[in-house]
């Protein structure tokens, strides 16, 4: 049984759909990726499966239970997390609490052991912990905000574009973390353009374009496929 | 081939960040012309920079001329610049009619013959509110058009079109620019109406122009690749 | 939106028919032999101390003016009924309305008046009738208003310069610091007659302070005040502004200078406005100088009506609560002089020839001829009255009468708390 | 014809008002005319916040200038032509002033800048008793010839104001107030001078609202800070939204109400206030899409925008 | 002089800042101008001297009933009345305003509108310092002032629930993305911000008159506050209270104790007119 399974989701903004019937799954310490150019609607759907917009239709699963509906915080106690695109962060709070808000559904001595771990593993951010994080350059910032979203030690880590605005040097660092991350046995759904860094991270993906599951399959192949470069650029017909 | 819009050096920066950096662009008369680029990379800044919503902090922006940076909105409007957005904009509340009346000036084209141009006669009497998607976005650019503009700006016009829409969409622009004339700068994420339609793009990445050139030339342009695929 | 526009002017139209109906359904009040005397009065609001106590004693004389069969005028006998509206303080606009529906609606023959007599100076020219006014003291004179205002009460010339005199020549104190009310006319009179009355009894007022309207932290007028290093404090204005200053004096650790006020406050206002554990010791160095007290009175009439009122509403009766108590005996004086209850211009030309009534108990002091009004004010012998701590009230410690700046009839009491 | 009907319908909203003015007792001809005075000064009001859909506070403060500057012109023995100018001057100045202080600022600050200015005025009023008096009030001369004369004439004002609102409504300035309420940036993007309707819609509610305050001046014979404060300006405002902001009979419905029904009733101020309160939240969280978002089938009713 | 004018505006702005502060906290997470707090203020005032008063409880456990009243109360505007137009930001002065009425109004009806007063034990209490004789009621209010911003202060940096409401104050969407509840820091931020106007009553009380139009202006005092510290910023509207207390205090002395206020609000005027907006929209929300 998938730990996600999602099929048949549609969401609408007004009367401008922006997922058509979308049908995915990840399994158990499994990363997948969404590949897709702007506006193909990976964003909408990530926030759909985190519970932060309606879904018009369909069925969301985790576990084989229905989550369709059910809101954020009860996501959070069942194991999904969201980095949000753009990081989201919040820039008048050190790295430390940042973090700690991870952690906000966990007992506060659950959230410190949680923080002791993530510090082991990451020493940097033990480092920075009392600095803002709005001091931080975008690298640096994705790297608080993946680190809050483990702190809620998810099953699932969903991940919005964690490259977007990032120079070479900083994806390689965030690929870098993501590896460790991929270790620990975390599922990743992973939503990106960047589809170097996806075939890098993930064995599995699928092409969303204009809200709908164009191709799915091994995201080596998906790299080179037809209905990508159809999403990114065009195509040729 | 006259040039109607001339764009030099023109930058606009928010906060620490330089949204629009350095940019020249020169828009022919008649023609559609593309601004493609990945999310972030300063497409809607620099048509806001164009349609006076913004003010750009350096350079100069010219109309047959005459400058227009640093004009405020409406008077971007009167200089010849019409444009569209990326969410609907329009008078909701009112009928189609009455949102062509409010854009209306002495020298604006029927609305009648708007509304033909955008295939919209028969909605005239609706309201906005209550049309489609597709329809509140073609409304959007008869309004635009309904205040004479020379130049015409649509930020992603096919924003939840189904395919056979964008593909009417992509005949509507095409009249607009044969039959009035009126040149067509537009940012659009369907790559497909992109590079049937126009007939320049011009690629941004992080505020600064990449490439420029043919909708051939910018598709296997090696830097246009791989600003969108990654390194 | 168009059937919810219909049903607004519907609604509106309902309005419009509904007051009409009313109107018509008034009965006509001439039909019972009912004499309406108007009254408005500050029930509530920043004067709210000074307008109940003077309803509730209007309504006692006209209680027993009724439970005495009523009175006769022109052979008709009539019973008297007492009308209060309030005029929440703000004459301007409560006030005006009040006016309205007394005086052209309700048709009373004479209108008792408090406060802010000016406001209604213009409607008093489009709809004159006699006024009497029982509270108002200010400089200038409201007399001057319009010839159709009664004072029935002393004018602050009349017990001002009294206080003074007590401070020079009792307390021996030489240097007043003036605390008031920037924009209260009553407190601007009292300011005007310390002034002048310091001058010609040899003291100095070294400061000169006034609060802006809606004050409440009175610090930084207690620090300009004291910077001026006073040996007696004399405060401005009414009751609600006087006690609230007189704690924030104490409050800031000046408790040994004596404080003077016009403000007849009594025991009761200022348990309630300074609180409980605090008043006995703030009002201890104060002192209010006023028109007598009925509780000092030698005339029985008086005495009976300080002890029913006492009885009745369980709260200290003022000087302000006999005038107003006189008020209706007045009224029906003027009436049955001029032969009418509902010729407002020849009430108003008995009432500025009528004399003393009988049953009056203020101890008034006639002028020629006996007459009640001295020209259009009325007037009583002044009394200066000091806290006692032990028993937690006022009494008496100075009564007399001004002739100008001239003190004359005065009569200290030394012993007044210990009697 | 058909633009004419509704000019029709205020002269005869106007001529019953008058019917009803002169045939009721005082007390009913007090409250009555207490509400057409307000009508007057609300439909003022109209303009900037019902068409412009700018949450403007300070339309008391415009009242209150209009009845002082209008009252001291009397008393310094100017006739009332003179006085009544001058009220609709200064508090279109004011309104100027304004306009060109808060251009820049939208909503929820633009409400809050002119609540602001408002409280500046009342406390000018009461704290400059030079001119004012303070919270004593001034006493208006009275410049008409006799008090008949206020019978006709404040009818005749607010049926005016009214007619005033209904011809703005239709004319360019009032369609472009129209596109700033309905969305001031696509209004900018099709070519309305945003900025400059903005001032002219502010500068005509100050001056027909300084007009109102010169007819309570006289109405009253008396004027005092506290008619004026920044509790009447919200509470107009709120007169404005219970009638219907932006529709030309508004501030007629919305004045009945807020001002009629407390004074018939016979209310304490206190509960009055109480009264208003209640209504005006319940109202702004009933009724849909709310008062200052606008309601989209106000607009629909609009002159020139019907379905 | 000068020195009294100095205690006096650290006095006054110890109120200005205890009010600012809890305007700041709830527009900080809800983008409401609160002026109903002045009305929170009054009514917690009534009840403090009811209990007092007339129910004869003791002090302390009168202000300890008052203060937790006016929490209630202001939790009761964000349940019955703010929580609708949340959405809505153009709505929230309006009902805020509304709201004011409504409050003032009904202590006006339920107490009446003569003054009355609340008087703690240390009501006569002189305090020394430095030469200079200072009301214990205003050592009072300025201890109060300093206790309850220090335990904000502790509250908002130090605990989940502080972290927490600060997190949506900051990023609302991102925080709700966390699993943050944003209903149940709406509720709090209320709840603290009618606690710290309940202390603003007991400390304000005891020197001024207790009447149901008497935080009305001392309100508008307090946005001047939020506005000069930056909305949303705890310690800004802290140093902004004492800073803009010193100058009406000042300006009490040296130029005119009538305009006292309205140089209050000249400042504030400046404010919006040289940041138009900018001082609401364009600096990041933060609260502490």
């Amino acid at each position: 049984m998938a730990l996600l399974d999602i099929a048949g989701v549609s969401v609408r903004f007004g009367n401008v759909p922006a997922l058509r019937g979308v049908s995915l799954s990840v399994d158990a310490g499994e990363a997948v990726a969404v590949l897709g150019a702007n506006g193909a609607g990976k964003t909408t759907l990530l926030r759909a499966i985190m519970g932060r917009v309606p879904i018009d239709t369909g069925t969301l699963t985790l576990d084989g239970a229905a989550i369709g509906g059910m809101r954020t915080s009860g996501l959070v106690d069942r194991g999904l997390s969201l980095c949000p695109e753009g990081r989201q962060l919040f820039p008048a709070m050190s790295v430390e609490d940042n973090l700690l808000l991870g952690a906000n559904r966990a007992a506060i001595r659950v959230a410190r052991a949680r923080l002791a771990t993530i510090y082991e593993r990451f020493p940097w951010l033990r480092e920075r912990r009392r600095v803002l994080a709005g001091a931080f350059s975008g690298g640096e910032q994705q790297i608080v905000a993946i680190g809050r979203a483990l702190m809620a030690a998810p099953r699932l880590l969903l991940l919005d574009e964690p490259s977007s605005g990032l120079s070479p040097v900083a994806i390689g660092r965030v690929r870098e973390l993501l590896g460790q991350v991929r270790e620990t046995g975390t599922a990743i759904l992973l939503v990106e353009q960047n589809v170097q860094l996806a075939a890098v991270m993930t064995g599995r993906g699928y092409v969303l374009n204009r809200g709908t599951i164009a191709a799915s399959g091994e995201t080596a192949a998906l790299v080179d496929s037809e209905a990508l470069a159809d999403a990114y650029l065009g195509g040729t017909a | 081939m006259t040039v109607l819009l001339r764009v030099e050096g023109v930058s606009k920066v928010f906060g620490g960040l330089r949204a629009v950096d350095e940019m020249d662009l020169s828009v022919p008369a008649g023609t559609v012309f593309g601004v493609i680029g990945p999310n972030g990379s300063g497409k809607t800044t620099f048509l806001g920079l164009l349609s006076g919503t913004h003010k750009a902090d350096g350079g100069r922006i010219t109309l047959e001329g005459q400058r227009i940076d640093g004009l405020a909105a409406h008077l971007t409007v009167r200089a010849g610049i019409a444009r569209t957005f990326q969410t609907t904009r329009l008078f909701a509340g009112w009928t189609l009619g009455a949102n062509l009346a409010a854009a209306a000036r002495p020298g604006s084209p029927p609305p009648d013959d708007v509304l033909a141009l955008t295939g919209l006669t028969a909605r005239t009497g609706q309201v906005c509110a209550s049309l489609s998607n597709a329809e509140q976005r073609l409304a959007m650019i008869a309004v635009a058009l309904a205040t004479r503009p020379k130049l015409l700006l649509l930020d992603e016009p096919a924003v939840g079109m189904s395919p056979p829409e964008a593909a009417s969409l992509s005949r509507t622009i095409a009249r607009i620019r044969d039959e009035l004339g009126l040149s067509v700068l537009i940012v659009e994420h369907n790559m497909h109406l992109m590079m049937n339609l126009a007939d320049r793009i011009v690629a941004m990445n992080a505020g600064r122009k990449l490439a420029e050139g043919t909708p051939g030339e910018i598709r296997s342009n090696p830097d246009v690749i791989a600003s969108y695929l990654g390194t | 939106m168009q059937a919810r526009t219909a049903a607004k002017t519907i609604a509106g139209a309902a309005l419009g028919v509904a007051m009409a109906t009313l109107l018509a359904a008034r009965p006509a009040a001439a039909q019972d032999k009912t004499v309406t005397m108007g009254a408005i009065l500050p029930l509530s609001g920043l004067f709210s101390t000074l307008g109940p106590p003077e309803r509730d004693a209007m309504q006692m004389a006209v209680t027993k003016i009724n439970g005495g069969g009523g009175f006769e005028v022109g052979g008709q006998k009539y019973k008297l009924a007492l009308k209060v509206l309030d005029d929440e303080s703000t004459a301007a606009t409560v006030g005006i309305a009040a006016f309205r529906q007394l005086v052209q609606v309700d048709n009373v023959p004479v209108l008792v008046l408090a406060d802010n007599t000016r406001n209604y100076a213009s409607l008093l020219q489009r709809f004159p009738l006699p006024l009497l006014n029982i509270l108002d003291s200010t400089y200038p004179s409201i007399l001057d208003v319009d010839k159709h205002v009664f004072l029935l009460r002393s004018d602050t010339p009349a017990y001002v310069p009294g206080a003074v005199w007590y401070l020079a020549n009792v307390l021996h104190k030489k240097r007043i610091a003036w605390i008031g009310s920037a924009a209260d006319p009553y407190s601007t009179g009292i300011e005007t007659w310390v002034k002048k009355a310091a001058a010609e009894y040899g003291v100095e007022v070294v400061a000169d302070v006034n609060y802006p309207p809606g004050t409440t932290n009175f610090s930084p007028f207690i620090q300009t005040a004291m910077a001026a290093k006073p040996d007696a404090i004399y405060l401005g204005g009414v009751t609600q502004e006087v006690l609230p200053v007189a704690k924030q004096l104490f409050q800031a650790g000046i408790r040994d200078l004596p404080v003077f006020h016009n403000s007849g406050a009594t025991p009761t206002q200022a348990k309630q406005i300074i609180g409980d554990d605090l008043y006995n010791d703030v009002m201890a160095t104060n002192y209010d100088f006023a028109g007598t007290l009925p509780e000092t009175s030698d005339n029985p009439a008086t005495k009976t009506f300080y002890k029913d009122f006492l009885a009745q509403y369980k709260e200290y009766p003022d000087d302000l609560t006999m005038w107003a108590y006189d008020a209706p005996y007045v009224l029906i004086g003027a009436m049955q002089k001029a032969g009418s209850v509902t010729d407002r211009e020849k009430i108003y030309q008995a009432m500025l020839t009528q004399t003393v009534p009988a049953e009056t108990i203020s101890g008034w002091m006639p002028a020629e001829g006996g007459k009640l009004f001295h020209g259009r004010d009325a007037q009583t012998l002044s009394e200066g009255v000091r806290w006692c701590t032990a028993t937690k009230t006022i009494a008496p410690a100075f009564l007399y009468f001004m002739d100008g700046l001239k003190v004359t009839d005065q009569k200290l009491i030394a012993n007044g708390c210990g009697g | 014809m058909k633009g004419a009907w509704p000019y029709v319908g205020i002269a005869v909203v106007t001529l019953a008002m008058w019917a009803l003015l002169v045939s009721v007792n005082a007390f009913y001809a007090g409250v009555l005319a207490s509400i057409l005075i307000w009508t007057v000064a609300t439909s003022g009001l109209n303009v900037i916040a019902g068409l412009g859909g700018y949450p403007s506070l300070v339309q008391g403060a415009f009242y209150g200038i209009g009845a002082y500057a209008s009252a001291l012109a009397l008393i310094h023995g100017q006739n009332l032509w003179v006085a009544t100018l001058l009220a609709v001057v200064s508090a279109g100045l004011a309104g100027l002033l304004i306009g060109l202080v808060f251009a820049r600022t939208r909503g929820q600050y633009f409400g809050m800048g002119t609540l602001f200015f408002g409280v500046v005025v009342a406390l000018v009023l009461t704290n400059w008793t030079g001119l004012t008096q303070g919270p004593l009030g001034l006493m208006v001369p009275f410049g008409f010839a006799t008090n008949d004369q206020l019978d006709w004439i404040v009818p005749l004002s607010a049926g005016a104001s009214l007619a005033l609102v209904q011809a703005l409504g239709t004319s360019r300035l009032g369609l472009r107030l129209v596109t700033v309420r309905a969305d001031e940036d696509l209004a900018e993007h099709i070519g309305v001078p945003t900025a400059r309707t903005k001032l002219a819609g502010l500068v005509i509610s100050a001056m027909i609202g300084g007009f109102a305050g010169m007819l309570i001046a006289q109405y009253n014979g008396t004027i005092s800070p506290d008619l004026f404060d920044q509790t009447v300006g919200f509470v107009m405002f709120v007169a404005v939204a219970v009638g219907g902001a932006g529709r030309v009979l508004g501030p007629l419905v919305g004045s009945a109400f807020i001002v009629g029904v407390p004074d018939v009733l016979n209310l304490p101020s206190g509960i009055g206030l109480l009264v208003v309160g209640v209504i005006f939240v319940v109202i702004v969280i009933v009724v849909p899409d709310g008062l200052m978002g606008g309601v989209d089938a106000i607009r629909r009713r609009l002159p020139g925008f019907r379905a | 002089m000068l020195q009294q004018a100095l205690v006096n505006g650290v006095v006054l702005g110890a109120l200005f800042a205890l009010l600012g502060v809890g305007l700041t906290l709830v527009y900080g997470v809800m983008e409401v101008p609160n002026f109903a707090q002045a009305g929170v203020v009054t009514i917690g005032a009534y009840i403090m001297v009811t209990l007092h008063q007339s129910a004869r409880w003791p002090f302390y456990l009168a202000v300890a009933g008052g203060v937790l009243a006016a929490g209630a109360i202001s939790v009761a505007t964000e349940r019955f009345a703010y929580r609708y137009v949340r959405t809505r930001p153009l709505a929230a002065p309006a009902v805020a305003l509304g709201l004011l009425l409504i409050l003032d109004n009904s202590a006006l009806e339920l107490w009446g509108g003569d003054h009355v007063s609340l008087t703690p034990p240390y009501g006569a209490g002189l305090v020394q310092l430095g030469g200079m004789t200072i009301p214990a009621v205003g050592v009072a209010l300025v201890l109060t002032a300093a206790v309850s911003m220090l335990l904000l202060w502790l509250l908002l940096t130090r605990t989940g629930i502080g972290r927490a409401i600060r997190a949506v104050s900051q990023n609302a969407e991102a925080a709700a993305t966390l699993g943050i509840e944003l209903e149940r820091q709406y509720v709090t931020a209320f709840f603290i911000s009618g606690v710290l106007a309940g202390l603003a009553a007991f400390a304000y009380a005891p020197t001024y008159a207790v009447f149901p139009y008497m935080a009305d202006g001392v309100i508008f005092n307090g946005f001047v506050v939020v506005i000069l510290g930056g909305l949303g910023n705890v310690w800004g509207a802290a140093v902004g209270g004492i800073l803009l207390g010193l100058v009406e205090s000042l300006s009490a002395v040296y130029v005119s104790a009538a305009y006292q206020t309205v140089i209050g609000f000249v400042v504030l005027l400046a404010v919006i007119v040289l940041r138009p907006a900018g001082l609401f929209a364009g600096t990041a929300r933060r609260v502490a």
